[in-house]
């Protein structure tokens, strides 16, 4: 819970230092190419956040880049991948050599134990996973994965119980937050809902920080109110390269050049984080390396071909 | 590699695509990803199913997708849709709900019962290929009241037994999925490749080869399997493309070729 | 499932023929004095539905004219009142004399029943119920109320399980829906969404009725999505005398008379019935009746003077 | 029937809510209904606690609330919500998730453990008289960290077992809650009537008088309880009110006094 209601706004140093502690479990927001919370990411990758267990459905680019930096002892989700752009290559290394525990589960199964977390509950039932062999197979580390309990309204039919998750601190980037930390979350929302409210702290990034006014006009709008959040962080393009609905479109180029440098691996991974992470001072530093104001309008101006940009 | 054939010049990819969303009915509620199952379930609303509903894992209702998406997240796949929502609206209070007539799914393996295989290749241990993993395949498989895969026909593709079930088809038999208490017990699975159509039903449960694309012929389609099929009594070839249905595809649901290659090499 | 998933626009004549049959579980909408489905109400009483069972989180005015119209055998819900307005008399007097079968649960409990039925799962668990009287006793009629299990990740921790509620059909009123039956609800929303995804059939009334365009438009801000909802009616004025936010507050002087009758029971609830629901041909004609225009701009001027109205 | 009495003319019953605020602290989130709780935290806010937070179990959280709401559905009470959601929001990712600081409840019977009962008078199969049943409040008894409870002070609200535990105290004893498995096992409650301050703490257990009205007798109070209370060996009284507190409460909180009666006459 936070310290104070009225005003959560940090930097983002001050907000990974505070929030993101070594050993901790980690929720990340996002899905393949959209709304990643990499501006978070690389700070905690300045900050050599080390042994972070992360949560997530779809885990891709955020994901791979904290595996490539090697402070990831272990993922719990439902995929790793970037679709059309490949897999995430440091996180498929890493499992295939033993050195990275992976729990498999699906995206309803995580989203159901967000939603067990979420709602204070110590187990959510599901329907999925029965006859798979994601209940055959559990990593080194886990202890239970799932239990089967025989529905006691229909008795010889089982249910699967999964265990909850709340993570010690989510990160999340969304379009736009107040002071508060009330979130407005546009285009998809995937398990950012129930992950957030399930998380003991969460650090918000936004491309606009607007007024709490905003919140108190529409309340029916806002997506997420300020109670769960503990640090709301101004990073606009945050989320470069992958894509803010209705703020700027993916950079396939960018994602192209991280992705040959992780399916490479070894000195090109250290290589692309050299660069544009370590050799960074901060995110805007970043937004210049990848191609400044000239890049970045280009991505503006393909979202804005698809849709009305506010 | 099939090559540009028939009066219409098509390629068995493109027919593919067709085929695939010739088992889409108008009304239908589809759930679908990224890929082959987008661009057939767009060309199925571009043609005979122009109120079958999209859903898709991440969030959106109902869109009306512009080409061509590349990732369930990519603002492509959320164009006009009447929902932005979650994933647990789509995949918990739709697709567990009950309410996907058809889920679309591709995969690295699918066995002769209709399991189908994302997570890896070999030993779940010490993996041969780590692969993406379940997303939202073991969902779809697990509620949807009828499953259609579409996939490249390689040999590799089909095992006997998948290295690890993801997302369960008829598991190990007739009764598979009612033995592990999966909410829907039968349901029709077909998969559409481009060499042919083949499929499990409640009387089957183990694959059976139902169509040929056109100028394929069985043995070859029997070469690209690591088990023994059965082979259907009405075995037919499948329907030609029309010139219309070539037109919606390239102009319409893929113009740019993402997906669809025009020299006849499949894309991914 | 609709028949069409295009237009759902019709009477609420043929949708209370079509989705409410005798003996249905019916969900009813709506909290205290916010909110109700009244029109609706008034056509299943006009239609004579009989030996209904009524699902809700509060259950109220709506509940209690059902009840006192003798049309229904069963209530599971978290209370029945009108707050300020006093109890719900008819249901009071019907359970106080054995007549109506009553199953108590707690708000949360009915929530997590109805999230249970969304979900298309058998059963949610909740850590409210445990150790009161709500777990002691049991209505009449029911066969099993809970089950308390074990906490598989904490051995030795009890938790209720519920069992699901998927209604028959669920009445509800909200400010605007399109004619696929996108539905856009403003203040509150109480148990509606869990509720409404959880019914086999869902019959809208609403103030408004927009275009397809305006979800398309914005589509975060839809509440609940067409599939769910089997008709579309379009009944200004349809909760009266409860109120709708952002529309017209709830109108005191009626709903006094209506619990002065209520109170009274007997020939003073049939007069109330004769006067306002059997002797009105239509909704319209009740408007009339309760003082027409110049009364209901009343209402409407007293939300004015609250809030922003659209 | 209290009269106006000390310095600044005020009644026991705006007391009553003064001193029920003053167990309310700046930044707590305070989960209320209708009534006296709404008074009384509507004046924390205005008084000494402006960052207390607001949430109502229809969907309202953090609202700036306008005089005066009689139901969780009145508009009133949604005035200036920085979130208009779900009872799901409210009751189970904030109450349930165990983000209530105070929870705050009224209560037609209250017994020596502090158990409440709004369900039944007599026997639940055949009632002397149907009550409206738990609402929110067997939710906010169980997973609140404080219980707040606010009642007029009558001897038949006070009986030694209630006849119906709707809402939890500490049932039977000091391992109660503890055993029923309930997740916040200790939380102190206390009770405030227009005669005075009782409460059941971690040591307690059942319930203790610890504070008087302003020149109300300690034996006024132990006949209107049908069971023998501890009584603190720190009795004292309960602090005045000062003028700016009843100016609040007269001006900013009830102005129209819908719940605070000004002859004296306790509302609801």
């Amino acid at each position: 819970m936070p310290r104070s209601h009225m005003n959560k706004v940090m930097s983002l140093t001050e907000a990974v230092q505070e929030f993101v502690k070594d050993g901790a479990s980690v929720g990340l927001g996002g899905q393949n190419i959209g709304r990643c919370a990499m501006a978070a990411v690389h700070e905690i990758i300045r900050q050599g956040k080390r042994n972070l267990t992360l949560y997530g459905c779809n885990l891709s680019i955020s994901m791979d880049m904290l595996v490539g930096a090697g402070l990831v002892r272990r993922c719990e989700s439902g995929s790793g991948n970037l679709e059309r752009f490949g897999t995430t290559f440091c996180w498929r290394r890493k499992v295939e050599s033993g050195e990275l525990e992976m729990e498999d589960f699906s995206h309803l199964a995580m989203v159901s134990r967000f939603l067990a977390g979420e709602m204070g509950l110590p187990f959510m039932p599901t329907k999925s996973l029965l006859g798979s062999d994601i209940l055959t197979y559990t990593s080194r580390g886990t202890q239970k994965k799932f239990e089967i309990v025989d529905n006691p309204w229909n008795p010889g039919e089982p249910v699967v119980l999964l265990p909850a998750v709340n993570p010690d601190v989510a990160i999340v980037h969304v379009q736009r937050a107040d002071p508060m930390g009330n979130l407005f979350i546009e285009g998809f929302s995937t398990h950012e809902p129930e992950m957030i409210r399930a998380s003991r702290a969460v650090i918000v990034t936004c491309e606009e920080l607007v007024s709490t006014e905003e919140a108190r006009r529409h309340p029916e709008r806002t997506t997420i109110p300020f109670l769960y959040v503990s640090a709301v962080v101004h990073q606009p393009w945050g989320a470069h390269p992958t894509s803010v609905h209705r703020y700027y479109d993916y950079d396939g180029d960018h994602i192209n050049h991280y992705q040959a440098c992780a399916r490479q691996g070894g000195e090109a991974v250290q290589g692309y984080l050299d660069r544009y992470v370590y050799g960074s001072k901060s995110f805007a530093d970043y937004l210049e390396r990848i191609g400044g104001p000239a890049r970045l309008a280009g991505l503006r101006a393909s979202m804005q071909s698809m849709t009305r940009i506010p | 590699m099939p090559a540009p054939n028939g009066p219409n010049g098509f390629t068995n990819q493109e027919l593919m695509v067709i085929e695939a969303a010739r088992h889409i009915q108008d009304g239908n509620v589809v759930l679908v990803g990224t890929g082959m199952p987008m661009v057939a379930t767009t060309f199925a609303q571009k043609s005979h199913a122009p109120n079958c509903i999209c859903v898709v894992e991440s969030g959106p209702i109902a869109p009306e997708v512009i080409p061509t998406p590349i990732s369930v997240s990519d603002p492509k796949i959320m164009h006009r849709a009447v929902r932005l929502g979650s994933k647990r609206e789509v995949l918990g209070c739709i697709l567990q709900r009950g309410l996907v007539d058809v889920g679309f799914l591709g995969g690295a393996q699918i066995d002769q019962y209709g399991n189908i295989n994302t997570t890896v290749i070999g030993d779940y241990r010490k993996p041969t290929r780590r692969l993406p993993g379940s997303g939202g395949a073991n969902d779809v498989a697990s509620h949807s009241k009828r499953i259609l895969i579409i996939t490249k026909h390689e040999k590799r593709r089909f095992p006997a037994h998948c290295d690890y079930i993801t997302s369960p088809g008829y598991l190990f038999g007739p009764e598979g999925r009612q033995k592990a208490g999966l909410p829907v017990t039968t349901p029709p699975i077909t998969i559409v490749t481009d060499l042919a159509v083949m499929e499990l039903t409640r009387e089957s449960r183990t694959m059976q080869i139902i169509k040929l694309m056109p100028g394929v012929q069985l043995g070859r389609v029997l070469d690209s399997l690591q088990f023994a099929p059965a082979v259907s009594a009405h075995l037919t070839e499948v329907e030609l493309p029309t010139a219309e249905q070539l037109r919606i595809l390239r102009e319409e649901v893929d113009p740019s070729g993402v997906y669809l290659k025009r020299d006849g090499a499949a894309g991914e």
